[in-house]
């Protein structure tokens, strides 16, 4: 078990490659080297010498009195301030990807930075994560990435391409001839100046936003409603009913970490909490936000806008004003639009199709319903998507005729996700003077004459602003590891600028933000603190006066009555909720992440329901043509609305890096502009059954709990009545055994999961996974049933095919303190600790999986093949995500033991976190305190739904949890006693009594 | 001087009387081989019971001892683990290895006690007296005194009983 | 002496002593037949297969096998639980029937315990190579070390390894030394000088002296005694293995009865597959008779019958317990994916047994002979509904999940096959395959006819 | 021996040989990288075997004055030589001009080059071919050690008795005494088996270890008789879970001003300068290392625990060469855990927590806390 860097002489060469080759020897040679003591090379160490054991122990073992091979130590020439070897250190700064932000805190050690945590002072995400944030530290060490700026494919020095590219630019100023600069929404203050600049030096080019999934019909709506462009701040922890139309707002609509915080909070049941939000979703697919509603109703994209109206209207009827002729609503949404108008000042309704009209009506639903200033404002905004559809459709068109002549493209990719992306890609191709900023190749960027790669977001400097007055600063946790420079850097060196970037951003927070706040007496302590914080909060008082300005809904209406019944299949394109817009495709984490509901990974497939496919007959697995001529797998999900399939985006990469690379395929395509919009569904689609099959990855494949009390779960009303509802028989067998309970002298750790907080997004997965260095193992490993997730999500069906409800339910190694799989191991490699740990001894382990096949819970991974190179055995690596090479080895966790071929492997509940955390209280010689250990999956955790702590502790939160009436231990029937339990899920329906 | 008679019957029960009778005589017969054990021949000859069983129980007992206190204080005393929430000193989980050791112990115990009191091992040679004593042959050795009187007596027994090839020896002592 | 004239003899064709002797030992001194080589070659082909097979998971890790998450255990725990099962008969016989005086063992206990050897043999190998670092499977043994570390006395794993080496060690000792007056006899028989030495040095020095035959008699008693329970607890030990594990399907406490009947059961049915062949082979139909077989189908009916017993009472525990996740387990093994398996056990070890209750096919020896292989296969499969069956889907539905033998699982298992009957081949042509000594003790009052002395001889 | 059993060994034969070398074959590396040989200064043909004559005084030298190999030694030595061995100057003046090294030859800085090298003088041709003969040296490694041939010897040989003692006991049977061979057999058996034991049990170690290290730093020197504490350079030792070796700065506070040693004279001091100055690094050989999984901490150890640094390392104060001491195996580590009491009621975080032993410790049921009572053998405190 080799892996990891011990601690100093990994800052010099990033790796423990030998220090001296030698020449190419014979076998013999290479032999008699492993017994040489005097030879210092070091590829011959003590675990080729357990190689040899297995030939010849007995002459081995007395050769082998000699010592092993030299082993360097190299200290750091001169130390750095700041680093101390053996103890991380943590910078706060930002994740940004396009038009995802999160504020994090970048965990370095001896400058490597190897792993990403949510920083709880940011009130947009509150020390949320998602799974792509978790993931994102693994992009700085992605060997795909540009490593020096290049033209023609040619490398060439930074010096030679911005003479060039002045030279370029200067010529089309000259020459008046319009250049565009391309890039996705910028909500960084200063990157906006920066741009403004150069838009001042250039006054030819243009600045085009593009976003791929823009919000272009909720900015005009609010534009046409209230006379101002944006998008509203919506606040899911102040409705009381939360209808939502398509919008996903827990998978990826707008701001997903911090809608998840806003959304569990309102739902969570502790601290004497008694009500709860009712959350109903119309949608066609089940996205993870259906998935979670408390009511959820299958309906054809295209219906939507007919319902949405029908709503108006009866909220119109319930509040007296006159209402429009249209086609009368069903008894649902009758009873909706009561309950709404129930919960008028404390409702939500949203929507997530891109159709200026809908919006429209749900600006004016939400208006009707006085939610303005309360669940939603329009005077605080989501500024991370600001692009504008019909710019880019402006754009094609100008490159298309060549009214622009030049492009110059910063982290977007058109070619491979705008719907006319070969059109696009075309027109590209016949500019003279391209310039792509992106860090990493793409579909697009490969196309472009120059490439001038930006940094990774970790080694650069920017601040943000994600909503109206909620600054965030980033900073880098290394120096770039490549030839690179930042996109801002670039553009003021093309403006003529000063090229810091750093002071440029001080420049601009001195002038613009300082004085918005009145906390520090000077710019230099309040910059020190902003970064140090890595949040700056503005205090603004903001006036708007909300008036719905729009008239003419009449006709709007009528359009929408108007509109034909679309029959037969509508396909709706989306992003998953690991995946997104694809461009983390060559992340392997993110592609190992199964999606939180259909359990699939490493691909996208065509989600078909039941009833469909019966009448089709399609199962799981098949290959099926559409019209458009794509081929996809389909996959048949219980809760997809009849006569509608879906399909991921984000996949089929064509120039990504080994990982991603035509994983999956391409549907960008088949989205499609309407009233200048980019919709995502589409009608008249046509499904063909080839014969072909096709393996999906699924890391479960049983969807139902078989009327077993795994999660439990109670409606609101009937946990009102009772606390213990549905979960009558908690702790019932705790005191079942033939033997004492075991007990705990000081500590006994814990963890408490709350099934009504957890959505089920798999940020704690990639959390666990990058914290305690657990393998990938790829697609096909993953179809074999090995991966290796410590921490897994269970998805359960109940109900019907048509409409299920669905539970999440995380599951990590449970603990026991009667752990059946501590019985069986015939070494004792897996024993107790007088903390309650299930220890699990690697370096002990043979490898019988006998633990294994005894754990109930099935939480225990053993490593089939040699994932990370850490095996004796030679030429034996199974690797496809080239983890093991020297730079994605940086990645590694130098506090987890990187386990080798043959061994079990499981939840250590973070004990390598414990220990610190228990050092840091000895050394300062005080008792431990609560909520000071936090495990990675409890970090990463957007809802806190994980729970760590002591449960000897009594005033620990986790103790006062496990008193909690909807606290039980999973299959506690057996009496494995775990000491991980899970609070029982409550959804806010209809009792059944009532 | 030492001196013998040998001798072989065809068929045990000739061979039975004739020990029967030699013994009667008081004749010390020095050995018999056969190729089979033959039924009684024991008591003919007046061996005792043998100690072997007891060997196997003692050791068997220290089998027993040694498998279930190694167990008792690698647990409890030299290094006590918590496993599965089980006590540290559990009879239940000894018994099955205690079992085997003892029986192992039993078996080889008495195996290498036959073998060493038999004089028999890899690479004993003993003489052969006939090749066919282990085929289908059962050979008799009297001892005979030095001064020849038994060698009539011992002659017109084993004649009597179809004993073929009787030779009488004489071996330097 | 008074021979029974009811019984039938055990010995037919009023043998000599001479003739017995002649007759067992001739494959030893003859040259072998084409068939033989034909046989080795055969064999020694799966044997390389097995070996590769084993090499390359050493290699390339357990992932080669189609095991996964859920399954820990597949093909190479049910081959194992499978050998061990044959390796009952050989010890079975030889003491349990020794300590019932039953006579007819003589003709049967020696090929039979080979057998056992042979197959504790390649039972023992899955446990190492199923480990995922098996060079380091010395580590189950308590043996001081730096580290001071011990083992987990706990783990029916641990029982297991003593359970085998110990089964192993006492059944090699017993066959061995009731092979040491045979060995002395083909000793004086042979020629070669070369052979002479070393069947010399492997006879220990036996001369058949009649005191070393009774300290010989005393020993094995006493060995039988030892090795009866032994014999018995071997493999509910091995049961332990599941009946310990709280896997709905393995914990049951009617396994180590249910296990060892089946062990012998299968045994037994090994026995009589590899003896009807030798017999013909090797021409020792009046030794190995139609009667003895006869013997062996009787103790087949019964210990399948206890078998089937077995099966159904754990189908009404599974209902009458009241857990659901027992009753799943065996409504799945029944109606589940695996549903093939459960059927297959079923047919061929409870309903195809119950066929021996005809005298005619009990005595008939195509019949037994198919019927044997029939018992083998049922039983590999009832350790493969066991094993997998019960893994596939136990307590939590999300990992449920099914097993596919890999090439590289069935490679290996073919390789202990040709281990095995390697190992077969060789000892015919080494060693008597029955014990000669024995055989004459019996001849006198079970043969067809007392010898018949030849003087001229 | 019948024909199917010489076919049968013959193959397992067969299979025993083919089997390693094949396995072996698997392991060839390929990323061997041939070594290029450099020779600077080819004057001529034999200008090294000149140049090693003059090294080693065989030509002409003044006879009152000693050659260079008596205080600059060629080959390994396992002894202490202060002076700088021929290898160390090599490397030190490999890419130095000729001038230089004659002007640190022939006109030394420094007190203790000065008593030395006093009346040695040699034409600029003859320091070339000193240099030449040197920078041949330079491929040599720091240090090598005698090869243990004697433990392969001592066990072929204990082979050979037992196979011996095994053929007359069987076969010849020329001794009369079967005791005698058997006690062959039993010593050179037990002997053996003790042998292998020893050697297992040594795989991985590195107790005794003390390889010669690229400076000549002597902890005598700076911890007994200059008195510096070991957490002067050894800094983290308080806080992190490594002790840290000092980075090249540290030793510049002092050495910036300390320009030469007691005992080597300028020669290993001015390694750290030219470290500083040419920015390289120094490669100190690793003496202490744990398996990498084992997580060991110093902060828990040296100040929670209140360990001194000699319990684990030795007397390292008094070591010129710095040198393992202990074995570091975790039958060593338990052992400690077993006997170390723990400052149960100083430290907050023990008094605050363990109830119970806290109970027994007020009523006297215990006299002290072990590190063991505490969890001090539990696997996950070291392996995780």
């Amino acid at each position: 078990m080799k892996k990891h860097w011990k601690s100093l002489a990994e800052r010099k060469n990033g790796s423990d490659t030998p220090e001296k080759q030698s020449l190419p020897k014979g076998n013999l040679e290479q032999i008699l080297d492993i017994f040489d003591n005097g030879n210092e090379k070091t590829q011959s160490n003590r675990r080729d010498f357990l190689k040899l054991c297995g030939y010849s122990l007995a002459i081995g073992t007395v050769l082998a009195s000699c010592e092993n091979s030299v082993q360097k130590a190299i200290p750091y020439l001169i130390k750095p301030e700041e680093i101390t070897p053996g103890k991380a250190n943590y910078y706060a700064s930002s994740y940004v990807n396009g038009s995802e932000y999160c504020s994090i805190l970048i965990k370095t050690r001896e400058g490597r930075p190897i792993k990403i945590e949510g920083n709880d002072l940011s009130s947009v995400t509150y020390g949320g994560t998602s799974a792509r944030v978790q993931a994102s530290i693994l992009e700085l060490y992605d060997t795909s990435r540009y490593k020096n700026p290049s033209k023609d494919e040619q490398k060439i020095s930074w010096e030679e391409l911005d003479q060039d590219i002045l030279q370029q630019l200067n010529h089309l100023k000259e020459n008046n001839e319009s250049a565009v600069l391309l890039t996705p929404t910028i909500y960084s203050p200063s990157t906006k100046a920066v741009i403004n600049s150069f838009l001042i030096s250039f006054p030819n080019v243009n600045w085009v936003q593009y976003d791929n999934r823009s919000a272009t019909a909720c900015i005009k709506a609010n534009e046409l409603c209230f006379g101002k462009a944006g998008i509203c701040d919506y606040r899911f922890d102040y409705a009381d009913l939360i209808v939502s139309f398509d919008a996903d707002f827990l998978g990826n609509w707008l701001m997903p970490v911090e809608h998840i915080r806003q959304y569990t909070k309102k739902r969570k049941l502790s601290d004497g909490n008694t009500s709860m939000s009712r959350h109903i979703q119309f949608e066609s697919r089940m996205s993870l936000t259906g998935s979670n509603a408390d009511y959820r109703i299958p309906v054809k994209p295209s219906e939507q806008a007919m319902l949405v109206a029908q709503l108006y209207n009866e909220i119109l009827k319930l509040k007296g004003i006159e209402s429009y002729s249209i086609s009368v609503a069903s008894d649902d949404i009758r009873e909706l639009a009561k309950n709404l108008w129930e919960n008028r000042g404390k409702s939500l309704v949203v929507a997530g199709e891109n159709d200026v009209n809908l919006q429209i009506l749900i600006n004016a639903i939400n208006y009707e319903l006085e939610n303005y200033g309360t669940s939603l404002r329009i005077d605080k905004q989501i500024l991370t998507k600001q692009a504008i559809d019909s710019d880019m459709e402006q754009l094609l068109s100008d490159l298309t005729t060549g009214k622009t002549k030049a492009l110059i493209s910063y982290g977007v990719n058109p070619v491979y996700d705008y719907f006319k992306g070969e059109d696009f890609g075309r027109a590209i191709k016949k500019l003279s003077f391209s310039v792509s900023l992106d860090m990493a190749p793409n579909e697009t960027s490969t196309l472009f004459k120059y490439i001038a790669p930006d940094n990774h977001f970790i080694e650069s400097w920017n601040d943000l602003e994600p909503k109206t007055s909620r600054y965030s600063l980033m900073q880098p946790g290394i120096r770039p590891l490549f030839d690179t420079r930042q996109f801002q850097t670039s553009l003021l060196a093309w403006s003529g600028q000063e090229t810091d970037y750093l002071q440029f951003i001080k420049k601009h927070w001195e002038e613009e933000l300082y004085p918005l706040q009145t906390s520090y007496p000077n710019f230099t302590s309040f910059w020190n603190n902003s970064l140090q914080q890595g949040v700056f909060e503005a205090q603004t008082k903001s006036v708007f006066d909300t008036k719905f300005k729009l008239n003419g809904l009449g006709e709007l209406i009528d359009t929408i009555a108007n509109t034909p019944k679309s029959s037969g299949f509508e396909l709706q394109v989306y992003e998953s909720v690991a995946m997104g817009d694809g461009k983390m495709a060559n992340n392997p984490w993110i592609q190992e992440l199964p999606d939180p509901v259909t359990k699939i990974c490493w691909d996208n497939y065509l989600t078909v329901s039941p009833k469909q496919a019966e009448e089709m007959d399609l199962e799981t697995g098949d290959l099926v043509a559409l019209n458009s001529g794509v081929k996809l797998p389909v996959y048949v999900l219980p809760g997809q609305a009849y006569n509608t399939v879906a399909v991921a985006l984000g996949y089929g990469r064509t120039n990504c890096g080994v990982v991603g690379k035509n994983v999956g395929v391409n549907v960008s395509k088949l989205s499609r502009l309407k009233n200048n919009c980019r919709v995502d569904f589409s009608t008249g689609i046509e499904i063909s059954k080839t014969e072909e099959k096709y393996e999906l990855a699924m890391t479960q494949t049983h969807h139902s709990m078989e009327g077993r009390a795994i999660v439990r779960e109670a409606s609101l009303g009937d946990y009102l009545n009772d606390p213990a509802a549905g979960n009558e028989a908690n702790h019932a067998y705790e005191n079942a055994g033939i033997y004492k309970k075991p007990n705990f002298p000081n500590h006994h750790w814990g963890l408490v999961v709350d099934l009504n907080s957890c959505v089920g997004c798999g940020a704690c997965s990639i959390a666990c996974q990058a914290e305690n260095n657990v393998p990938v193992v790829g697609k096909k490993e993953v179809i074999r049933a090995h991966e290796m997730a410590w921490i897994r999500i269970d998805r359960y069906f109940s109900g019907t095919d048509f409409n299920p409800s669905v539970t999440f339910q995380p599951v990590m190694c449970q603990h026991c303190d009667n752990a059946p799989c501590e019985n069986v191991c015939p070494v004792a490699a897996t024993t107790h600790s007088s903390e309650g740990l299930n220890q699990m001894a690697y370096n002990r382990c043979i490898g019988t999986r006998y633990c294994g096949n005894n754990c109930p819970y099935k939480v225990r991974r053993f490593n089939w093949f040699d994932y990370t190179k850490a095996d004796s055995i030679p030429n034996n690596l199974h690797d496809v995500a080239e983890m093991t090479i020297d730079l994605k080895r940086m990645v590694l966790n130098p506090d987890v033991t990187v386990r080798a071929k043959g061994v079990i492997e499981k939840c250590s509940m973070c004990v390598q976190r414990i220990q610190e955390g228990k050092l840091n209280a000895k050394i300062d010689g005080r008792k431990l305190r609560d909520g000071e250990i936090k495990t990675a999956c409890q970090q990463a955790c957007p809802s806190g739904a994980i729970i760590f702590g002591d449960l000897n502790d009594k005033d620990s939160q986790i103790a006062k949890e496990t008193l909690s009436k909807r606290n039980y231990h999973l299959l506690e029937e057996i009496h494995t006693l775990p000491s991980v339990s899970y609070l029982t899920k409550i959804r806010n329906t209809k009792t059944n009594n009532s | 001087m030492k001196r013998y008679i040998s001798a072989y019957f065809e068929d045990e029960e000739n061979l039975l009387r004739a020990t029967k009778e030699l013994r009667a005589k008081d004749v010390s017969i020095q050995d018999v081989l056969t190729p089979f054990p033959v039924h009684g021949l024991d008591t003919a000859l007046g061996y005792k019971r043998s100690n072997l069983p007891t060997v196997a129980f003692i050791c068997g007992a220290i089998g027993l001892a040694i498998a279930f206190g190694f167990q008792t204080w690698a647990f409890t005393v030299d290094y006590p683990l918590f496993i599965g929430g089980k006590p540290h000193f559990s009879i239940p989980s000894f018994i099955p290895i205690t079992f085997e050791l003892t029986v192992l112990f039993a078996a080889f115990g008495m195996a290498i006690a036959f073998f060493i009191r038999s004089k028999l091992g890899p690479g004993a040679n003993n003489i052969i007296h006939d090749e066919r004593s282990t085929n289908d042959r059962f050979v008799i050795i009297v001892d005979l005194d030095e001064a020849g009187n038994q060698d009539a007596i011992v002659k017109s027994i084993l004649e009597k009983e179809e004993a073929l090839n009787i030779q009488v020896k004489e071996i330097e002592s | 002496m008074y021979v029974s004239p009811i019984r039938e003899p055990l010995i037919t064709g009023k043998k000599t002593y001479k003739q017995i002797t002649d007759e067992i030992s001739a494959p030893i001194e003859g040259k072998a037949g084409k068939a033989w080589y034909a046989g080795i070659t055969i064999t020694l082909s799966a044997l390389f297969l097995g070996l590769a097979m084993m090499g390359w998971t050493i290699w390339q890790g357990i992932g080669t096998w189609g095991l996964n998450k859920t399954i820990g255990w597949g093909w190479g725990i049910t081959n194992f639980v499978w050998w061990v099962g044959i390796g009952h008969a050989g010890t079975f016989i030889s003491a349990i029937l020794l300590l019932f005086r039953q006579k007819w063992r003589t003709s049967i206990n020696r090929s039979a315990e080979a057998m056992t050897l042979f197959a504790v043999m390649c039972a023992g190998l899955f446990p190492l190579i199923h480990m995922g670092r098996p060079l380091l499977g010395f580590f189950v043994f308590p043996y001081p070390n730096t580290r001071g570390l011990w083992v987990n006395f706990n783990s029916p794993l641990l029982w297991d390894v003593f359970a085998i080496s110990t089964y192993f060690s006492v059944s090699l000792l017993f066959w061995y030394v009731g092979l040491i007056p045979d060995i002395g006899t083909i000793r004086d028989k042979v020629k070669s000088k070369f052979k002479k030495a070393i069947y010399g040095f492997l006879s220990f020095g036996w001369t058949g002296s009649a005191r070393h035959w009774s300290r010989h008699e005393t020993m094995s008693l006493i060995l039988a005694g030892l090795a009866a329970p032994l014999v018995l607890s071997v493999h509910s030990i091995v049961s332990s293995d599941f009946a310990t594990s709280v896997i709905p399907g393995w914990h049951t406490t009617i396994f180590p009865p249910y296990f060892v009947s089946g062990a012998i059961f299968s045994g037994f049915a090994m026995v009589l597959t590899l003896l009807i062949i030798t017999r013909k082979v090797l021409n020792l139909e009046s030794y190995i008779t139609v009667g003895h077989v006869e013997s062996m189908n009787k103790i087949i009916i019964a210990t399948g019958s206890i078998v089937g017993i077995a099966y159904i009472t754990e189908l009404f525990i599974a209902w009458y317990s009241g857990v659901e996740y027992e009753q799943y387990a065996f409504l799945n093994r029944a109606t589940g994916p695996y549903w093939w398996a459960y059927a297959i056990m079923m047919t061929c070890n409870v309903i195809s047994p119950q066929l021996l209750w005809f005298k005619k096919l009990r005595r008939n020896l195509a019949f037994t002979f198919v019927l044997s292989i029939f018992i083998n296969i049922g039983m590999w499969f009832e350790r493969f509904v066991i094993i997998v069956t019960s893994l596939h889907r136990d307590y939590l539905p999300s990992s449920w999940s099914m097993y596919e033998p890999t090439i590289v699982e069935v490679g290996i298992f073919i390789g202990t096959l040709g281990l095995f009957f390697t190992c077969f081949l060789l000892f015919i042509r080494v060693f008597p395959v029955i014990a000669i000594a024995e055989v004459k003790t019996v001849m006198k009052n079970s043969g067809e006819k007392l010898a018949n002395r030849d003087k001229n001889e | 021996m019948s024909k199917p059993y010489g076919f049968f060994y013959a193959l397992i034969i067969l299979f025993l040989f083919i089997c390693p070398p094949a396995l072996l074959a698997i392991e060839a590396d390929s990323s061997h990288i041939a070594e290029t040989e450099d020779h600077h200064f080819n004057y001529f043909l034999n200008s090294e075997k000149r140049g090693e004559r003059l090294f080693k005084g065989l030509t002409r030298i003044k006879t009152d004055l000693t050659a260079c190999v008596s205080c600059h030694n060629i080959d390994y030595i396992d002894t202490l030589n202060w002076n700088p061995s021929a290898t160390d100057i090599s490397k030190t003046f490999a890419d130095k001009s000729i001038a230089e090294f004659k002007a640190v030859l022939m006109d030394p800085l420094g007190k203790k080059m000065e008593a030395s090298h006093v009346g040695y003088s040699y034409s600029d041709e003859e320091l070339g071919y000193i240099k030449a003969y040197l920078s041949q040296l330079k491929q040599e490694t720091i240090y090598t050690t005698k090869p243990k041939i004697n433990n392969i010897l001592v066990f072929v040989f204990f082979g050979v008795l037992i196979t011996m003692a095994l053929i007359d006991l069987v076969f010849t049977k020329k001794i009369k005494y079967k005791l005698i061979p058997i006690l062959i057999f039993a010593f050179a058996f037990g002997y053996q088996i003790n042998m292998l034991a020893d050697g297992a049990m040594a795989l991985g170690r590195k107790q005794n270890y003390q390889p010669a290290q690229p400076i000549k730093f002597s902890h005598k020197i700076h911890a007994t008789d200059n008195k510096i504490d070991c957490r002067y350079c050894h800094t983290t030792a308080d806080e992190s879970k490594s002790a840290g070796i000092p980075h090249v700065n540290l030793c510049m506070n002092c050495h910036v001003i300390v320009r030469e040693g007691t005992n080597s004279g300028r020669f290993e001091i001015n390694k750290i300068h030219a470290a500083i100055e040419n920015n390289t690094s120094v490669e100190w050989v690793r003496i202490h290392q744990l398996p990498d999984h084992v997580f060991f901490s110093h902060a828990q150890h040296a100040n929670v625990g209140k360990r001194e640094c000699q319990e684990c390392h030795g007397l390292v104060e008094e070591m010129h060469v710095i040198k393992q001491v202990e074995d570091l195996s975790m039958g060593w580590c338990l052992d400690c855990h077993d006997k170390t009491a723990v400052d149960f009621q100083a430290n907050g975080y023990y008094s605050s927590g363990f109830k119970n032993l806290q109970e027994e410790l007020a009523t006297g049921l215990k006299d002290t806390v072990r590190v063991t009572d505490i969890g001090g053998r539990e696997c996950a405190r070291c392996h995780y």
